[in-house]
C-alpha cells in the first residue's frame, strides 16, 4: 500500500500539524494533538470533540465557528489519552464549562473519563454525550453499546450550533442528546483501508462479499452478503435503520447523509442517495436537507452508510445557522 | 530459587526488559488485534512501552511505587486507546498501592496485582469473561494471592502462568465490550489482544525475576 | 472491482439524477445530462461549467449560489454532447450572454465549440475560457496544449463570484481570464481508478512507482518516478510550479488546494500541506486561503495535485464572496 | 465485381452492420484506449452505434444524405467527448455533401469523404501525422480520390485500405494531440483508437459493399 507519508509511525502528529496549518491561524495547537479555535467568545459554553484519527475530516477537521470549539486527536485509530483531552479542554473552557462530544468506544470513553476527571479536580465542569447511532452494533435496548458512525457528522453541526445559543452546560447537554437521540445510523463495507504504519488492510472480505454494519475502524460487518445493486443496498440500509426504535414515518422530516468512507466515489454516493430519496418520497418522509461525501473516513476503505436524523423544529433551527470547518461548511438559511 | 525482594532499580530494570519485548510483539499483538478490533494494539504498546523505556531509563526510583507510577504515566499519556488507558491504569492503579514499599516481594506483588484489578475494572467496567485484558489481568491477580507466603520468584511464575491461563480462556469466549462486541460468535477462537499483552508482561517479568 | 452501482453503463445518468436530487429543489434537470439552478437572477450573466462526469464532485457539484449556474454532464470521462450543452445553455441564459468554463481537452473544446455555434444561432451569446492549468502537460510558450486539472476548483469558484458582479459577458471575461492565468496545477498518480462500465484500471503503475504529471483521466504521468517521502513529493511539485513562467515570490499571495485525486486521505493532503506551507513560508510567499480534500478525482484513483492561484486585489475581493455547492462551500469573509 | 451504386436502404444496411461491428469491439478499442489515453474509447463508440443502430432500424430513408446524417446526429448527440464529436462530424459533414444524392457509388464515396475529412480538421484543428483518426480518414479519402474512377465496390475495397493504411501509421507517430499527447515518445507503438475504429468502420463497409 502507497501512502505518502513521512514516517508512516508520525503520520498522526503531522496531519494534526498540516490540520493546523489548513486553518490558516484560526484554529492554535494548545499541546500535542490539542486545537482549539484561536477565538472563542468569552462567555461561551465550549463544545470539545476528539477521537482517534486516520477518520480525516473528523474529528479534528469538524472545528469553526458553528462547529466545534476544540478537538483532542489521538493516533491513527487510537482514542486521545487522558493528557491531551485536558489541554484542549483548558484552552476551549471559558468558564462556563465544556461538552465532551465523541463516539461511543471503550478506549474514548476511558480516555475522556479520566480527563474529564483531572478537569473536574480543576474546577472545570465537563460533561458528556456519547454519540451511539450505529444501529447494526447493538439492539435498541443496548444503545449503550451501540458505536458512533457517520452520525457524528450532523449531531456535530446540531451541537455546535447548539453551544452557540445555550445559556449553559445544561441546556447544552439537553439540545445535544436530543439531535443524538434522533440520529441512526448504518453502513457497508466493500473493502478494508490499511493502517498506515503496518500497510496492512484492516479486515478481509471476498471479491464478491460485503459487510452490512461495518465499523469506522475497520472493524468487520455484523452480516456478511453477497455484493448487491445499489438499489438493494440502499433499501437493505433503509430499512435496516427504520426498523430501529425511532419512529419515522409519514410526514416527519429527515436530515439525510450519504458518507463515504473513503474510496467510494461520490457517484456512488449519489446512485445510492437516488434510491433513498426514491424510497423516502414513497413514504412520505421529507427530506429536510442532504450530506453527501467523505466526512466519516477509515482511511481508503470502501464503503458508505447511511444516517438519518429526525428534525423537530428545534433541531431544523440549529440545522438552519450557518457553520464553516473543513469537513462541513453551510451557509445560513 | 531466589527468595529476594526486588529494589526498585531491579523493577525498573525488569519494566524494561518488559518494555523490550513489548516493542519486540508488535506484528504479533497487532495482527490478534487485526482479527477481533482494528489491527492497531501492538503499535499502540510498541509506541507506550517506547515512552515508558526511555522514562524508565533515565529513572532513580526510590520505591517500588516511583517505578510502577512512572511507566503507568508514561503508557497513559502516550499510547491513548482502549489499551492505552487500561495498561496506564494497570501500572497507575497498582503502583499507588506501592507507594511507599521500598521493595516488590511475593506479598507486595499481589497488592499491586488487586489494586490494578480494581483500577482497570473501574475504569472500563469489564469483568472476567468479557474478552478483554481483564481476563489475563484477573488470572494474575487470583494466582498472585495464592502465591502471597511463597518465594517472589515463585510469586512471578505462579501470576505470569495465571495471566496466560486467562489469557488462553479468552479464546473460548465471545466479546461482549470493546470494538469486537460487533463479531459477537466470530470472535471465538482467537485471544483478546489486550490479554495476550498482559500476558507477556507478566512473563517477562517472571523471565527476568527468575534469571537474574 | 466492487462498486455500489445498479447498470455500470447507466452510471452517469443516475449520479446526475442523484445529483439533482441532492441540491433538494434547488437545481433543476433541464435536458438529458443537463442541469441548471433553479433561481438564476434575471439579468445575470450566466456561468456554465461541463465536462464528463466520473469525477465527483466536478463539475456538475460546482452549482449554487455563488458558483455555476448550470453544467453540462457528459458520461464517465467522456465531454457531454452538444446537446446537452445547448439544453444547458438556454436553462442558464437570461439574455446577458453565457461563459463557457471548462478543462482544455479535445473532446470538450469541440462539443462545446459545437454547442457555442447551435446557441449563437439562437441569439444566444457565448464566450469561453479554457481551463488548462496543468504545468506538466505542455511547457508555458504552449499553454493551449495544456490539461485543465484541479486548478478549475479555485477559477469556477473565482468566476461565479465574478458571474454575480461583472456588469456584462465581456467583463466576466476577463475577470475570469485573470483567474485562470494566474492559476498552475501539477499532480501525482499512485494508483489508477477504474471504469464503471469495464472494472479496469485506467492505466499500470509500478507498487514503487508514481507518475508525476498525472492526468485526471487516469492518463499516465509525465514522468514515472520511484516512491518518495511526503516532504520530498510536496518540494518536487511546488518546484515544478514555482518554475513556470508565473511569477511567484516573496510577498505574492496565494491560494493553495491540496487535491486528492479520490482515495488519497485527507491525512495525506494534510501531511503534504504541512511542507507546502514551510515552503511558502520560507520563500516569503503568503497564503491567503487554503482548499484541500477530494475535489477534482478520478474514480478511486490514489494521488494528488497541487494549485496555487496567486492573487490580487480584484481576486481577493471574489475569493471572500461566500459560496455553497455541493462541492465547495464557503463563508463570506 | 459489383458496379451498382448502393441505394439509401442499402447505405442504411451497410451502417447497421457497422453498428454491430463497432459494438462488438468494445472491449478491443477500449484496450486501445487504454494504451494512450482515459480507456473509454469502446464504451462511447459502443453507446454511439448502439443509439444509431436503433435511429437506423427506424429509418425510411430517402438519399443517401438522409441516412448518413441521421447516424451523424445520433453518434453526435448520444456519445459526448473527442470521438462523439470526431465520429458525428464526419458522418455529418459527410452525409450533408451528399444530401440530395439518391445512391452512392465510387463518386459519391469520394464526394463524402472529401467533406467528411473537412468536416472533421476543421472542428478539431487535427492534420495527417498527429495520430489521431484523422491520419485513417485522410487515408481513406485520398484512397477514395484515386478510387473515383473505378467500381463501387473497388472504390470501398480501396477506401478500407487506405484507412487501415491511415491507422498502421499511426502506430509509429508521437501523439501531439488529445489525451496522448503528455505521453510523448511513450505512445509509440500503439495505434490511435479512433483510427481503428475509422478503419473498422470502413472495413466494414467494404465487407458488406463486396458480399452483397
Ligand atoms: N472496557 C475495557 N476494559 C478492559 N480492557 C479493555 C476494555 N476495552 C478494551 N479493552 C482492551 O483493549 C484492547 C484493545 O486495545 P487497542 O487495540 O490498543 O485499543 P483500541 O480498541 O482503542 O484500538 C482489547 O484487546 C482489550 O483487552
Ligand atoms: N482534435 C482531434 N481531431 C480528430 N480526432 C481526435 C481529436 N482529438 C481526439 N481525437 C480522436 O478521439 C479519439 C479518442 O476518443 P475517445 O476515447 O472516445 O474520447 P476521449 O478522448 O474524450 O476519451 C482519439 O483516439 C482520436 O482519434
Ligand atoms: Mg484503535
Ligand atoms: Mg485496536
Ligand atoms: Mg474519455
Ligand atoms: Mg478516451
Amino acid at each position: 500500500m502507497k501512502k505518502i507519508l513521512n514516517d508512516p509511525n508520525q503520520a498522526a502528529p503531522e496531519l494534526v500539524d498540516g490540520l493546523v496549518d489548513y486553518y490558516n491561524g484560526a484554529v492554535d495547537k494548545v499541546g500535542p494533538g490539542a486545537i482549539a479555535l484561536a477565538d472563542i467568545a468569552d462567555d461561551k459554553v465550549a463544545l470539545l470533540v476528539g477521537g482517534g484519527t486516520g477518520h480525516e475530516p473528523i474529528y479534528h477537521g469538524l472545528i469553526g465557528p458553528g462547529m466545534a470549539d476544540g478537538a483532542a486527536c489521538g493516533d491513527i485509530f487510537a482514542a486521545p489519552p487522558p493528557n491531551v483531552i485536558l489541554d484542549a479542554t483548558r484552552a476551549v473552557n471559558k468558564g462556563n464549562g465544556v461538552l465532551y462530544l465523541y463516539g461511543n468506544y471503550a478506549g474514548d470513553v476511558m480516555n475522556f473519563k479520566i480527563a474529564a476527571q483531572l478537569a473536574a479536580a480543576e474546577g472545570i465542569k465537563v460533561e458528556t454525550v456519547l454519540i451511539w447511532d450505529d444501529v447494526a452494533s447493538a439492539p435498541p435496548s443496548e444503545k449503550e453499546n451501540r458505536r458512533g458512525i457517520a452520525g457524528l457528522i450532523p449531531i456535530v453541526k446540531l451541537a455546535g450550533a447548539a453551544a452557540d445559543s445555550a445559556k449553559d452546560l445544561d441546556e447544552l447537554v439537553s439540545l445535544v442528546t436530543n439531535a443524538r437521540d434522533n440520529t441512526r445510523s448504518v453502513g457497508v463495507a466493500l473493502a478494508p483501508g490499511s493502517i498506515p504504519a503496518t500497510g496492512k488492510p484492516t479486515f478481509e472480505l471476498d471479491d464478491d462479499s460485503i459487510g452490512v454494519g461495518m465499523g469506522i475502524h475497520g472493524e468487520q460487518g455484523v452480516g456478511i452478503e453477497k455484493m448487491m445493486t445499489a438499489d438493494a443496498l440502499a433499501e437493505k440500509l433503509v430499512d435496516l435503520i427504520l426498523a430501529d426504535d425511532l419512529p419515522i414515518g409519514s410526514g416527519d422530516e429527515v436530515l439525510v447523509l450519504i458518507n463515504s468512507l473513503g474510496s467510494t466515489t461520490m457517484m456512488e454516493c449519489l446512485i445510492v442517495l437516488k434510491k433513498v430519496k426514491a424510497i423516502l418520497v414513497d413514504k412520505g418522509i421529507g427530506i429536510y436537507d442532504i450530506m453527501l461525501g467523505p466526512l466519516v473516513t477509515c482511511q481508503e476503505m470502501a464503503g458508505l452508510s447511511i444516517s438519518f436524523t429526525k428534525l423537530d423544529d428545534t433541531l431544523k433551527t440549529l440545522w438552519d445557522k450557518p457553520c464553516s470547518s473543513l469537513g462541513y461548511t453551510k451557509l445560513g438559511k | 530459587m531466589d527468595n529476594q525482594a526486588l529494589s526498585p532499580v531491579e523493577i525498573r530494570d525488569m519494566l524494561i526488559a518488559v518494555s523490550d519485548k513489548i516493542i519486540e510483539s508488535e506484528a504479533l499483538l497487532s495482527e490478534a488485534d487485526r482479527k477481533l478490533g482494528d489491527g492497531d494494539h501492538g503499535l499502540g504498546m510498541q509506541r507506550g512501552f517506547t515512552a515508558a523505556k526511555s522514562q524508565l531509563e533515565a529513572l532513580e526510583p526510590k520505591t517500588a511505587g516511583d517505578v510502577l507510577t512512572t511507566i503507568g504515566m508514561a503508557l497513559m499519556a502516550s499510547m491513548g486507546g482502549a489499551s492505552g488507558a487500561v495498561m496506564g491504569m494497570l501500572f497507575q492503579s497498582g503502583g499507588m498501592a506501592l507507594a511507599n514499599a521500598a521493595s516488590l516481594d511475593a506479598s507486595g506483588l499481589s497488592q499491586f496485582l488487586d489494586a490494578a484489578r480494581e483500577g482497570v475494572c473501574n475504569l472500563g467496567g469489564a469483568k472476567p469473561g468479557d474478552k478483554t485484558m481483564v481476563d489475563a489481568l484477573a488470572g494474575a491477580q487470583e494466582s498472585g494471592q495464592a502465591a502471597i507466603d511463597g518465594s517472589t520468584s515463585e510469586a512471578f511464575a505462579a501470576v505470569a502462568a495465571g495471566a496466560t491461563d486467562g489469557m488462553e480462556k479468552t479464546k473460548a469466549m465471545i466479546a461482549t465490550m470493546g470494538r469486537a462486541k460487533t463479531l459477537g460468535e466470530k470472535s471465538i477462537g482467537h485471544p483478546d489482544p489486550g490479554a495476550v499483552s498482559v500476558s507477556i508482561i507478566f512473563q517477562t517479568m517472571s523471565d527476568y525475576v527468575n534469571q537474574r
